[in-house]
Formats: C-alpha cells, structure tokens, sequence
C-alpha cells in the first residue's frame, strides 16, 4: 500500500471517551507494515460496508491441530502486510492472573514475531495474538514455550477451559475454580491440541451461581459452584443493614423468587429447604449473607450459540458433585467423551446429541440416574415409551 | 528467541500461583465480603482482615502491546506488578496499598476510563468483525466504540437500575454472548449465499454442504457437468452456516447486510433464572464509522430502562414486569411480522393465555 | 344373555357416596334389553380388563354426515342388545339451559327410540343419546327434530359449539356467550351437519379469563369475554372486605400477578395499565370489583388434545374484539377456514396448520397485522427471513 | 311420534332464552355479584337488587332417563322447572325462592349429593370408556366412580386450598380435559398395535395410516402379495393415531393397558397463565373394579397438596412455589426416566438454570 496511510473513516472512532482501537492501532502502524495494511484493509471495509478476508485455509503448528485461525486478505496486492494474517490462541492462565513481567515476555515475543496485535482476550478466554504470516507460527509457539506458554484450543477439539477469579479474590466462591481449570487444561492437553471430537467441547467454570464466565450460556459444559446446605448468617451485619438507609422489603425480601426471606425485627430469617440459590440475597447484603458450608458444583451441559438449531443454555446433568478432588470429574468427562464420540454426529455439539437422543438415553449411556433437578418439569405429553411390560405368563 | 534444542509440545499454561498477588495466595478462598468503593474500585476483606483492592479500568480488548505495556507498567508502580483482565474484557490492578489507588486512577484517565462495576454498563463482549473474520456482516470494534462512547457515562458511574450487559457479534456464529445479554447487537446477512460454481466442486465437500443448512434449503446439482449445489431462496434464512463449512458460498452483501437489535437477555441466577435475549430491532442498516442509528436505538432503550424499571431488575426481568407490548409502547419500536418466531419451538413463544395488557 | 343378569364386579361401584352409574343403570335394566346387555358387556370388560367395542362404522342420519357416532359390539352373539349402540349428539340449547318439560320430552323420545341412556352432557358439549340401532336413527331425528332439537357436529366438522352460563347468570360475563354461541350455531348449520373441513372445528365461548369452558384448552377457537379499560372498584364494599376477617395483603395484593395492586387505608389502588385482567382480584372480592365497561372477546384459537403433536392451547389471534354485533365474527371465521381449506392438510387441525405455515404467514393470509399481545416474546432465534431488502440501483 | 310430513334439517338448537328463568331474563346481563352461601348453594344478586338461587348437585353424567326424570321433577316442584347443567356436568336448580333450598338439598341427598362450588373437588369431566368407546384403555365412568366415592368429602365442602379440577380419560385422544386439570387420570396402552393383516388392506387406507403416525414408525410392506403395513416397535409410543385410522390396529392389551397419573394442569387465567398437566405416576396396572391403587394415589396427591398448599394455590402453582423435586419427596411418587421428556420440544423442559432445591 501506498507510504502515507489515509484512513478518514476511521479516523472518526479516534473521537470519543472510550479508549480507541484506532488510535492504538495507528500508534503500531509505523513500526509494523502489516498493522498499516491492516488498517488499510479496515478504512476499505467502512467505506464498501463489507469485509475482505478469505475464508480461513487450514495452518497450524507442528503435531497440533488447533490452536492457530488461518486468514488471508481477499485483497493481497492492495493490502500485502495481511496478505497472511493467521491468529494464534496462547492459552490463558487460570482466572486471567498475569504479573507485568510474564506479560511484557508475551508482548515482546509479539512484536517480534507478529503484529504487535492481540484480543485481551478472546471470547473462548485465549489470549489471542491478533495476525502473523504463516513462516512465523512455529517460532512464535517455540519462543511461547520456551517461556511456558502454550497454544489452547481451536476446531473440533477441546475448546481453552476457563474460570472466573473464583476463591482468588471472591467471596462467593463454591469451589476452586482455578485449580479445577488448571487441572483439566492439562489433564486434556492431548484433546485440547489434536482435533478429534465430533465438533468443539468447551468447559467454562463459575464458582457460584451468579455464573461471571457465562457458563450456563456459553460452554458445552458448566462447572457451576453451588452449594447444599443454609445460606450462612451473620445477624449483627444483618441489623447494621436494617439500620442503614437500605430497602431491605423492597431489595431482598420481595425479590427473593421463592418468597422464603422473612424479617422479624432486626433478624433475618430464611426457609432455606426454600431457597433455589438465586444468589440474590447473598449478592445484596454480602456481610451479612454467605453461601453455605456444604460446597460443591452443578454440572451443565449444553450450552451454545444458535447455528444451527437454535441457541441452547446448559442443562442440569449432576445437580450437586463434590469438588474436594477432580477424580469423578476425569471420569464423568471421559464418559460423556465416550457416548459423544459414539452417538453423535459431525458437527454436533453435545447439547444438540442429548436433545436428539434424549435425555433418557443419555443419562443411561453414561451412567447416571434421572432426579428432578433436572428438569424444569417432567414432560406435559402422554407419548411414553414403555419399556418394562408384562407378558403373557406374568401376573399383571 | 527460543533456546531450548528439544521442541517442547503439551505443556499447556503456566501454573497461575505464580500470578497471583502475596496478599492473595495468603488469603486464597477466605474471602470474606466485598464492597464496591466507587465506580471501578472493589475492595475485598478476607478473614484474616486483610483487604485487596481491585481497580478496574476499560480496554478495548483489541489492543497493540503499546497499550498492553501501559498496563504492566502502571500495574508494576502501583500494584506490585500483578493485573488481571475479566471475563468482559477489562483490566483488573491489585492492589495492597489504598494509597495507591488514586493516582493509579489518575494515571489510567490519560488513555481509558475507569468503572464498570455493580450498577453500570461494563465492557461489551465482542468478536472480531472486519478486523479479522471473513463471516462477519459488520465491524464488532468500531460498533464497541461508538456505542460505548455514547454510554461511556454508565460505565463510569452506578446509577442504573442494576447491571447492563451488552454484546456485539458480526454474525450468526455469535461468538460474543449476544444469546444472553441485556442488549445485544448482532450483525446480519439478508440475503442468501452467492454460489462461486467454478470454485465450488473444488472447495468443498457437497455433502456437508447440503447437510450443513438447518433449513433444508440446499440441494446437489449439476451445472455444465459439474456437480455444484442450488439454493432454494425461499428457504434460506441467510444464517451462513453453509459458509462456514464451504467457502464457496459467501453471504456478504454491502447493499443489505447490517445489525440487528436484541434484549432481555441474562446469565445469573439472580432472582430470575437465565433469559435468552429476544429480537426487538430486525435490522438496521450498516452506516459506519459510526453507526449513528445504532447508538441511537441502543441508548434509547438503556435510558428507556433506567427511567422505567424498578431497582434491580435486569433489562429481561423489567420487560417481563411491564410485558412485551409496553416495551415496544415505551421504546416507540416497531412491532413487526419478524418478531414473530418461526423456527423450531415457535409454538411455544405465542400467547397462549388471556393475560395481556392493552 | 341369559335372563338373570349377574354383575359381581360392577355391584362394587354401587357402594359409596358418590351417585351410582351402575345402580341407575340397573335400574333401567329391566326395561330396555339393550342395558342389560351393556351391563352384562361391561361386567366382562370389567372381568377381562378389556373394552369390547368395535371400531365405529359409517352411520347417520340422512342429509348428515355428522351427529351419530356408530358403534357396534365385538361380541354380537353374546350380546345381541348392544350389537349395534350408536350414540346421538344433540345439541345442547346454550348455557345448558333447560327447562323440565324440555328435558321429560327429550326422556320420552329416547325411551321410545334407544337405550334411555344419556351422557348429560358429552365433553363437547352435546346432550348425547348414549346407544340405538341403526334402525332407530332416523326415527328419532325426526322425533327430535318434531320438538325444535336438532343434532350436533361429529367427523371433520364444525362442531357444536358450546358457552359458560354468561351474562344468564354471572357478573364476569364481558359479552353475550349464550346469543354468539346461539348465532354461530344457527348460522353455520351447513358446516355443522356437513364434514366438509380437513378435521374438527371446535368453539368454546368464555365470558371472561375464568374461562368456565376451559376454551383456551379445549377449542380449536375460543371467545373469552375481555375488558380493556379499569377495574370497577366500590370502595365502600372494599372498605368491608378490609374491616372483615379476610386477609387482602395475601389473599389479593400478593396474589396479583404483576403487583399491581395497593391497598391506602381502606381504600384499594390498582395499576390498571399493567393489569393483565387475570381476574383473581375481581373474583377474590366480588362484591367490590367488577370487571371494566368497555368490554368484548379475545379471539384464541388452536386449541387442542395431544394427538399428533402434543397438546396446544389456544394462542391469542385478537387480543380485543367488539361483541356488540357478529358481523365482524361471521367475516372472521369465513377467513379463517378459508386460509384453513386451502392450506391445511387432511387431519390437520388449525392449531397445527398454524404451527406449520407460521403465525405471520398465517396472519397475512387472514389479513391481519401483528401486534405483541399474540406472542409471550418475540422471537429468540435470528433466524430472520427478511422479506424487504435494497436492490442494486437503490440507495442503502 | 314425529307428527309433521315434510322433514326438517338444520334448524339448531332452540332458542335458550325460553329455558331461562323469568328472574334471569329480568336481570340478563345485570349480575352485581354472588356469594356461596354454603357448600353447593350459591346466590347471585343482580343490579336490581333481585337474588336467584343455584343449588348444585353432582351427576355421574352417565344415567338414565329415570334418573333425569328425578332431576325434572325436584326442579318442578322448587326451581319453578327451570335447571341447567353445568361445564362439568353437575345439575343446577335455579331457584326465586330461598326457602326452597333445604327442601329441595333434603331430596337431592336421597340419591346424590350436593357441593361442588367454591374450594372444592366438583365434578370430573370424562369420557366413555369400556361403556361405548373402542379405543378404551381403561373405564372412565368406573373410576370416576371409585375416585370420587374417596373423594366426595371434597365435593360437599370447601377447605381445600382452592378449587381441584379432576380429568379422566380412557385413552391419548383425552377427550376427558386431561391436558389441563389439577389432576388426571389417563388410560394408557402401553404396547404397540397388533396388525391383523388379513383385515387390514380392506379396511384401511394404506397412505392415510402411514401418515397416521406421529413417530413414523409405520411403513408400507407386503404379505404374501397383499399390501399392508408394519410396525417400527422401537418407535411407537402407543398413541393410538393409527387405530383411529384404521381399524385393523387395534392396542388393547389386558395385561398392559391401563392408567398413568398427571398433575398440575389448570386453564383459568387466574393469577398464572394456563398450565399444562405434567406427569406424575407413569403407569399403573388397571384393576377393576375399585381401582384401589388409582385411588389411593390421587388421594395422596390430594391429601399433600391440602396440607401443603397455601390459600388461593391451585396444585400447579403450590407446585411451582415448591419445586419438582419436593413435590417427588412429599408425595413419595418416585422420579424415573419416563418423567423426561423425549418428545418435539422435549429440550425446552430441561432444567436450564442453577435454581434447584435439594
Ligand atoms: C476469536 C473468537 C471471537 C473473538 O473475537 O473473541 C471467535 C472467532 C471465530 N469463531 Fe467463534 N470465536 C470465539 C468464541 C466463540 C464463542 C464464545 C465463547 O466461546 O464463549 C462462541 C459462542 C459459544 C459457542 O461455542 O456456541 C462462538 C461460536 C462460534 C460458532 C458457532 C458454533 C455453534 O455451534 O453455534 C462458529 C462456527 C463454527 O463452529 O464453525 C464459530 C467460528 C469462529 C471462526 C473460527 C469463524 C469460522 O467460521 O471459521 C472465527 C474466527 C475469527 C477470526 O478471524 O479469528 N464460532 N465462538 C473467539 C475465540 C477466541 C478464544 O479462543 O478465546
Ligand atoms: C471480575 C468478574 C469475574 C471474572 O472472573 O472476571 C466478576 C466479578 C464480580 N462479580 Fe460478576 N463478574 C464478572 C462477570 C460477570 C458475568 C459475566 C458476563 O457478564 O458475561 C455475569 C453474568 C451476567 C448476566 O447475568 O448476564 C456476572 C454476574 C454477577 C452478578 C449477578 C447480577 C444479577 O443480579 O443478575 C453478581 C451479583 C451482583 O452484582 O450483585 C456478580 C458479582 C460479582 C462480584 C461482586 C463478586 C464478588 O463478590 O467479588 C464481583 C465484582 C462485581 C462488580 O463488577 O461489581 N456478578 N458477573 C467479571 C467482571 C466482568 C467485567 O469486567 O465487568
Ligand atoms: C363423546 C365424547 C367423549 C365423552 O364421553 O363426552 C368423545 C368421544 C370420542 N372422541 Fe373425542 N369425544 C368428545 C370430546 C372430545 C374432546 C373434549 C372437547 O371437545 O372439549 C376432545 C379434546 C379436545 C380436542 O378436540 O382436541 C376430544 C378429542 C378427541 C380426539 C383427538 C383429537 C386431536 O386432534 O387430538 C379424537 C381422535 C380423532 O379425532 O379421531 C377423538 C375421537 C373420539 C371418538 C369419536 C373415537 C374415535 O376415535 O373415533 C369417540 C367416540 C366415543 C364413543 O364411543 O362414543 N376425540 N374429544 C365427547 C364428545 C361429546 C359431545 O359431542 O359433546
Ligand atoms: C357453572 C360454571 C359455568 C358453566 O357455564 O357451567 C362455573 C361457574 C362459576 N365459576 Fe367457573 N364455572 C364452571 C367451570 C369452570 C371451569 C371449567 C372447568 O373446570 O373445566 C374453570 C377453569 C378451571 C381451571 O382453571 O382449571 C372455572 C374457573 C373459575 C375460576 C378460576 C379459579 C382459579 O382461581 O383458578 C373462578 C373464580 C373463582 O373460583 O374464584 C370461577 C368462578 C365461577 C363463578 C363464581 C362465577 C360467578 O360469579 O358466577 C361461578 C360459580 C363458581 C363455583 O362453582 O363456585 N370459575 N370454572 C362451571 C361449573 C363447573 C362445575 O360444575 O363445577
Ligand atoms: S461466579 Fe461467583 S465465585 Fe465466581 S467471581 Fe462471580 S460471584 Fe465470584
Ligand atoms: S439465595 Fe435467592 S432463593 Fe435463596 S433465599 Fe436468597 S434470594 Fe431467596
Ligand atoms: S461472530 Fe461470526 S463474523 Fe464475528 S468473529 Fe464470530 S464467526 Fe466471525
Ligand atoms: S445461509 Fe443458512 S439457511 Fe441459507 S442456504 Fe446457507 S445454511 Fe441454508
Ligand atoms: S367464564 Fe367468566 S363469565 Fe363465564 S361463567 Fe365463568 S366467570 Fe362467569
Ligand atoms: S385482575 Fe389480576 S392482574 Fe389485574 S389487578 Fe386483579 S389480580 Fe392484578
Ligand atoms: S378418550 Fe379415547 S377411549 Fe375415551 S372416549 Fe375419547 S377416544 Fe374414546
Ligand atoms: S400407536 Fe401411535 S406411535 Fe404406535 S404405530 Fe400407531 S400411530 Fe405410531
């Protein structure tokens, strides 16, 4: 492209209060030809209202099969700075805890093998660095590792589990989040780099119900922090905030959904058999509320996005587990793997398999009872299959 | 730069202890409670009595490391050097010290807002658009900007009824979270893949092709003796996954393609269970740089919102409150023919009961 | 059979306090021949835990192709009285309404011309003639029909419509149930007598949400009596609710489903624009709400039992319709099958034809236009076909 | 009897009003409101000032002319000849004169009973059963019969947490209100139809009985050249779709017919929107004549609901204020896999969010 980069579309998201993207680019385009080209590219699309990238090509790193999105400009002799424009997903540590120091480290491995670009971070939870051409993968991934970093998860593998700030800095937290994200990151290394499931598997952990990484929404399977026991009370706190200015009628007792917080006096009281763990009363008078002692997880599985019928949240498949150790975890997982692999299809996502197959079946597949936790309501139509009947011989 | 010899594979991320502030690891899962101090500045109390404060700060997300090394240096003046990001996208800075954190705050002003948290809009989840994705109806960080710069005010400040979660996504794929968001922008196709025949029998595998529309709306042929697939029009709802799978069907169209508006949408647990979003804008036409008509249809509904709901209800939770037929007497949009579901489950989405307001 | 009825099983439902179907029935049992032998079948199927009907044939009256169900015994020689049972729809005066003479004379020309058994009345609605031989068919239309009775809707028909006690004999009734349903009975006899349509065509008519004949659940087309302005409140009967023993906070206020509802001393508040006319207030203080004054019907249809699809409820197609002339119901209907017989499928009925075709494309084809009172929400899917677009010569 | 020569057709019902009271003609349309003076006795009070009378009394809906005649005659002599039936076949006598109501109860307790109204379980809307229907899995006017004996304290009085509509019906096509009742009992078969091939290719048409099939377990096939169908038995669920259509498919099975149990369906609009019926006891073996098992279940679920409900709580609201899970473990009902969902929009009953009890 030509020397003198003339971008006066984008130059108008310069304006503004919130932080620019094209400011900071700008700042990247002397030193990188192909952040320049990039930027070209872009001032093109919002003037045509359209994009001008190829459908990704298949490019990867050496013995891996995910972890990079190939890209490639649909105008590579306007624009050749992106005429290769690959991302690479480093995978994040747990909980998004970095020190300035391992990050320049990532940084200065950037600039040198790439654009100098990254999402911080991607929707999956990757931390992705944003463009490079396809000579550079391998060194980048030998310069990552070499510093400990790896790549997560792309295609139809294993997807870069991730978890929210958890027992890290949160109160709230039912379990540990972070280790149980550690432990599976690296308990499925082989099914995280080498695509080999029917379609993508991402595993999203939240250490309560108020669900910070979206699990319910957003992963094949929610490692959701619950717990069993009654919501834990500190009266004194209790009757400070029924001192204070707050509405405690209106925030908290008539917003609970099952109507089970009641106030006499300065006291709180709740019917915690009750109580659905909405988080709500917890969430309004933290010092004065604690989730209870009896801590665990519910386990969800499948949640996606809408293509191609339909966007699903995850559904309750084990209402309560233990998370004292992640043993039944591996085993549950490599079950659910293994009926997966079995009776689904190619590109079909595990909520899609079980709402084909049906929840029945699936449950008996892997090894679990049905309880009514889950489900909303049992079913309003009379279309049973009846498998145990009596024959001719039997009394009836 | 690497000076291993062996190439090392498999060794997945580094242990996040070593991430983790002092302050931290001591009083690692014995927090106590938390308080939110001012917009952007937490505070959370461990047992032990000790207390970490949490400065938030917006990022664009899409960033160069210019801005990143902004970040670890503020992060290694003020907060012995440890930050985090969230899972929305903005920076979090640790901090020991209380003292340190107005002049961190100050700092951070020079080049972003600080904020974000309890009753505010935060940091919208959002995908690559233009940038980068070649399925993409619209630009995901341009739509970012200039929506959030138009609320930058609530992010910056606690005064709505309870948290706005807002997502853009440049397409079907939504690989932002607009499935379950309070106000969602989703970009979108309007008219049907154009069929590249002489690339397709090459690109492509027809089978998964024909198998990949949820509509049944693509059939094998053969055009001069080359096999090929049809697309019955009629049918298609232009969701692109044909795209996805066989490059040699592209959906982008300048002329049509553009954004649609949702809401209600939500994830907690939090009084109500979680809420898919729902249509409200069908679609609106692209107009970059910046989308003037955009921002206006999203900021008419947050201020619709905050003047109407109740303290702590969601954007879902109001409108299931005052009932659909309000909300769109209230926002002034258009109830349309498209609103009306008809896919899969679309039975289940009517009126089936007297309950209604006039 | 033999002369001696002998029914050990069925004497056991002669004990109890609830009235005897079987003690009645015996009690005819030595007039008519034909009740001992469904007796005696009955006693069988009671033994054999086994019906002994055959499947219905082809029978009625002339002219008609509906009003008689045919029904002829499995066991013939065991039972030649019920050989052939046919029951008779007759259709019911609105509101059920009867006096005694009309009633003794209905008695006597069953007693002449069938079993002298009824079902008063069938889930439909009609006053049904349980059990006749063919022979008697005829006889007894012109028997019933000497005295003003005509026959109801059988087969892929209309069929005879039916209404709550209304504005005869109740505060709620927002419209006329028992002229509308007298209207559209007499003015579409053809469509009742004659199956002409893809499957049945039931209408049920409410006169208000209470919906006394379960519409919403039960008619392919339910009228239920609405209102559209304010509650009629008398504040001085409400101050006598407040002053009674009753408690309003949480037999009303919490009971309203929007909380519309407030209670200032002795006087009740409501919030009428978020009213959703549920009517719990209205019917849990009668004497001191009313139902508002500018009244009419919401217009619900599809309506119907599991088979094939799954049970529906009627969904709403007109949330208000003025009632003061059914002028506009008759255009309405005519719409309605019109679109139904050219777009259903044999068997189909107009709750699935509309699940099939979609509501808009349902909407269009009757003339009407979308508003949000038809939906709980709008659609979640983005699955979106977009019908206007920009061609290349217009401006975007 | 007929007198007239020429014959009449389509000539409707009469007209009601000559069946109406002159004191409801009077006040048509002029009800103030109404009271419920006692278990089955009601009054309305018109603008006027005038009061009619209803007393209400069961019916089992099947009877005989002697029976009506007994109706005909108590509404001479008290209700000036003027009674109507009601939506759910009990018998009402629309009295002027209030002194007639205990004479006129006196005589209705010789032979049924009298109830009803308000809070109470009224009468059970049902179908024919063994007594006229060919697709019977079970009788209806029997267990009707044997529930309501257990039941009939709940008829004469009102102290129930509110109303309890009962259902039954003898087979899938529910022509009982089974859908949407507080309770219902439904005749199940429970094994696939039995194909008499010898019959079948008169009888029925051999297209219309493939399309019969909701599942699509019917298929065309040939015996011995003669056109028939089989059946796919993994895939029937017993419906009866095709016995409907073609009677050589009949599902009687003594040894496996019989009846499942459903809860907390309800169609006013009151306070919720309508709501379906939901399983509670899959199956349970017919046992004529007294159906002990029958009775014994929808009297727990009665008894639990009435000690566990609060006032103004229909048995589908009490159980969505409790929860599924403890409504299991209240009623001891157990929880198996045919309570999940497998049919068309089966996903949608899944439990998709973290609210549970334990
Ligand atoms: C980079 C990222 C968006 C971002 O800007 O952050 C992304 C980018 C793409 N996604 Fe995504 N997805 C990303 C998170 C998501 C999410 C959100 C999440 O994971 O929480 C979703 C919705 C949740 C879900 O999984 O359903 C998501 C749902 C999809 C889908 C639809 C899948 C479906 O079953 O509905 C596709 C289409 C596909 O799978 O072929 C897709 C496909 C794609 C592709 C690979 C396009 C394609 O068709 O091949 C995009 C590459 C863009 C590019 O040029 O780099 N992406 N994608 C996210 C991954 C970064 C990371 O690793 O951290
Ligand atoms: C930092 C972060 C977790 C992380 O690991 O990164 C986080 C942290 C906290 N969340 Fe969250 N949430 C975070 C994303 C989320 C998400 C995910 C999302 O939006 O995609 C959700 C689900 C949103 C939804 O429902 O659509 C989420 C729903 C909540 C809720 C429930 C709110 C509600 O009533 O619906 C609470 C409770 C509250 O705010 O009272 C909560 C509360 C909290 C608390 C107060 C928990 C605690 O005691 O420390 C934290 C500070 C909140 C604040 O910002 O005021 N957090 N929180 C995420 C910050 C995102 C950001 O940058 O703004
Ligand atoms: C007599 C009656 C039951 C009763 O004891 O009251 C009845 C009896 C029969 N119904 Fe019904 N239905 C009767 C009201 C209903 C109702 C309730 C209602 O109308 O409010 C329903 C449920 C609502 C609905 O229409 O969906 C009902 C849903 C069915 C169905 C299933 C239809 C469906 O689309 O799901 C069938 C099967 C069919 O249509 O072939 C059916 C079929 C039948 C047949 C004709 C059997 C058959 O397959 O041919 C039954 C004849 C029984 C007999 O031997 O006399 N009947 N049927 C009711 C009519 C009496 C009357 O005219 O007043
Ligand atoms: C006579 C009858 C109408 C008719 O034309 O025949 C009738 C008459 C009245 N109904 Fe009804 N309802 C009648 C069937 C129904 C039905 C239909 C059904 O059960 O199949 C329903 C819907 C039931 C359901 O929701 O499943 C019905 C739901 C109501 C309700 C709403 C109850 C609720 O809170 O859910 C009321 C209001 C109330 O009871 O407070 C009501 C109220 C009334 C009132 C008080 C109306 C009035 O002011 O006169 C009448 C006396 C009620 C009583 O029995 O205490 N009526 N009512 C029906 C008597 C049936 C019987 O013999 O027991
Ligand atoms: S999900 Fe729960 S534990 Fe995790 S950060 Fe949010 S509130 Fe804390
Ligand atoms: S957590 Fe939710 S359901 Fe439980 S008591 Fe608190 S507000 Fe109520
Ligand atoms: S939403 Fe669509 S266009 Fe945007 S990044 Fe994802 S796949 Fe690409
Ligand atoms: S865009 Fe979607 S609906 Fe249209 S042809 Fe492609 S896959 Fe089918
Ligand atoms: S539906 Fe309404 S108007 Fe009709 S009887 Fe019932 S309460 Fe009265
Ligand atoms: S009718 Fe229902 S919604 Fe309206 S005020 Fe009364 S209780 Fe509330
Ligand atoms: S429910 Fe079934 S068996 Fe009973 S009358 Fe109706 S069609 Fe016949
Ligand atoms: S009984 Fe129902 S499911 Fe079984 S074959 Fe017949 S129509 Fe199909």
């Amino acid at each position: 492209m030509s020397d003198d980069l003339k971008t006066p579309l984008l130059d108008e998201l310069e304006k503004g209060a919130w932080p620019s993207f094209v400011k900071d680019l700008k700042s990247m385009a002397d030193k990188k030809p192909m952040v320049k080209d990039l930027l070209g590219q872009l001032e093109k699309s919002y003037a045509d209202k359209r994009g001008y990238w190829k459908h990704g090509g298949l490019v990867g790193v050496m013995g891996y099969g995910g972890g990079v999105i190939g890209r490639y400009s649909a105008l590579p002799d306007e624009f050749p700075g992106v005429s290769h424009f690959h991302t690479m997903r480093v995978n994040q540590p747990s909980g998004w805890f970095y020190t300035s120091d391992a990050l320049n480290e990532l940084f200065d491995i950037w600039d040198e093998h790439g654009s100098g670009l990254l999402n911080v971070h991607g929707s999956t939870g990757d931390l992705v660095f944003l463009g490079t051409v396809t000579d550079e993968l391998e060194p980048t991934f030998r310069a990552l590792t070499a510093k400990n970093w790896d790549l997560g998860g792309s295609g139809s593998d294993l997807r870069t589990p991730s978890c929210c700030v958890g027992p890290a800095r949160c109160e709230n937290a039912c379990y540990d989040t972070l280790a149980l994200s550690y432990d599976l990151t690296h308990n499925y290394q082989d099914e995280l780099h080498r695509p080999m499931f029917n379609y993508k598997y991402k595993i999203k952990m939240s250490g309560c119900p108020n669900d910070c990484t979206a699990a319910i929404a957003r992963s094949d399977m929610g490692i959701i922090g619950i717990w069993k026991d009654d919501i834990q009370v500190d009266q004194a706190a209790f009757a400070e905030y029924i001192d204070s200015e707050m509405d405690i009628q209106g925030s908290v007792v008539d917003k609970c959904p099952t109507g089970c917080i009641s106030v006499e006096g300065k006291e709180i009281k709740i019917d915690n058999s009750n109580c659905v763990k909405c988080m709500h009363c917890i969430n309004t008078l933290p010092k004065a509320l604690r989730v209870g002692k009896e801590r665990g997880a519910a386990i969800t599985l499948g949640a996606k996005a809408p293509i191609v019928e339909g966007a699903l949240f995850g559904s309750v498949m084990i209402p309560f587990m233990d998370m004292s150790n992640f043993e039944d975890m591996h085993d549950l997982i490599d079950r659910i793997w293994e009926f997966w692999d079995e009776h689904g299809k190619n590109r079909e996502r595990i909520g899609e398999c079980i709402e084909r197959i049906g929840l029945a079946t699936f449950l008996e597949g892997i090894g679990l009872d049905p309880v009514p936790q889950m489900v909303k309501q049992p079913r309003d139509n009379p279309y049973i299959f009846y498998e145990e009947y009596f024959e001719e011989e039997e009394e009836a | 730069m690497s000076t291993t010899t062996e190439r090392r594979t498999d060794i997945g991320p580094p242990h996040y202890e070593q991430f983790l502030h002092p302050l931290i690891k001591k009083n690692y899962g014995q927090w106590k409670y938390h308080e939110v101090l001012r917009p952007g500045v937490l505070s959370h109390t461990a047992e032990s009595g000790d207390v970490i404060y949490t400065v938030r700060a917006a990022s664009p997300r899409l960033i160069s490391t210019n801005f990143g090394r902004k970040l670890t240096a503020l992060a290694a003046k003020y907060a012995d050097g440890y930050l985090r990001f969230t899972s929305r996208n903005n920076v979090e800075f640790l901090l020991a010290n209380k003292d340190n954190i107005d002049p961190l705050i100050k700092e951070l002003e020079e080049f972003t807002l600080v904020g974000g948290t309890g009753r505010s809009i935060t940091n919208v989840v959002h995908t690559q658009g233009w940038v980068h994705c070649h399925s993409s109806a619209t630009d995901a960080s341009g739509l970012v900007k200039v929506v959030m710069d138009e609320l930058s005010d609530y992010f910056t400040s606690m005064k709505l009824p309870h948290k706005v979660r807002l997502a853009v996504a440049c397409c079907l794929n939504m690989c932002g979270a607009v499935h379950a968001s309070d106000i969602a922008i989703l970009g979108v196709h309007r008219t049907p893949p154009r069929i590249d025949h002489s690339t397709l029998p090459n690109l492509c595998e027809i089978p998964t092709t024909v198998a990949s529309c949820p509509n049944n709306a693509i059939r094998p042929t053969s055009i001069e003796g080359r096999s090929t697939v049809k697309v019955d029009e009629d049918k298609c709802m232009y969701c692109g996954n044909c795209y996805t799978v066989c490059p040699a069907m592209p959906l982008s169209d300048p002329l049509n393609d553009g954004v649609s508006i949702w809401v209600g949408g939500k994830i907690s647990n939090a009084r109500t269970e979680p809420m898919f979003t729902k249509l409200a804008i069908p679609y609106i036409p692209n107009n970059p740089p910046r989308w003037p008509e955009v921002t206006d249809a999203v900021k008419n509904i947050v201020e619709v919102y905050a003047k109407n709901a109740k303290p702590f209800e969601r954007v879902g939770e109001w409108i299931g409150r005052i009932g659909w037929p309000k909300f769109f007497d209230l926002t002034g949009i258009e109830f349309t023919k498209y609103h009306l579901d008809d896919f899969r489950h679309a039975g289940t989405t009517y009126k089936r009961s007297l309950q209604n307001r006039y």
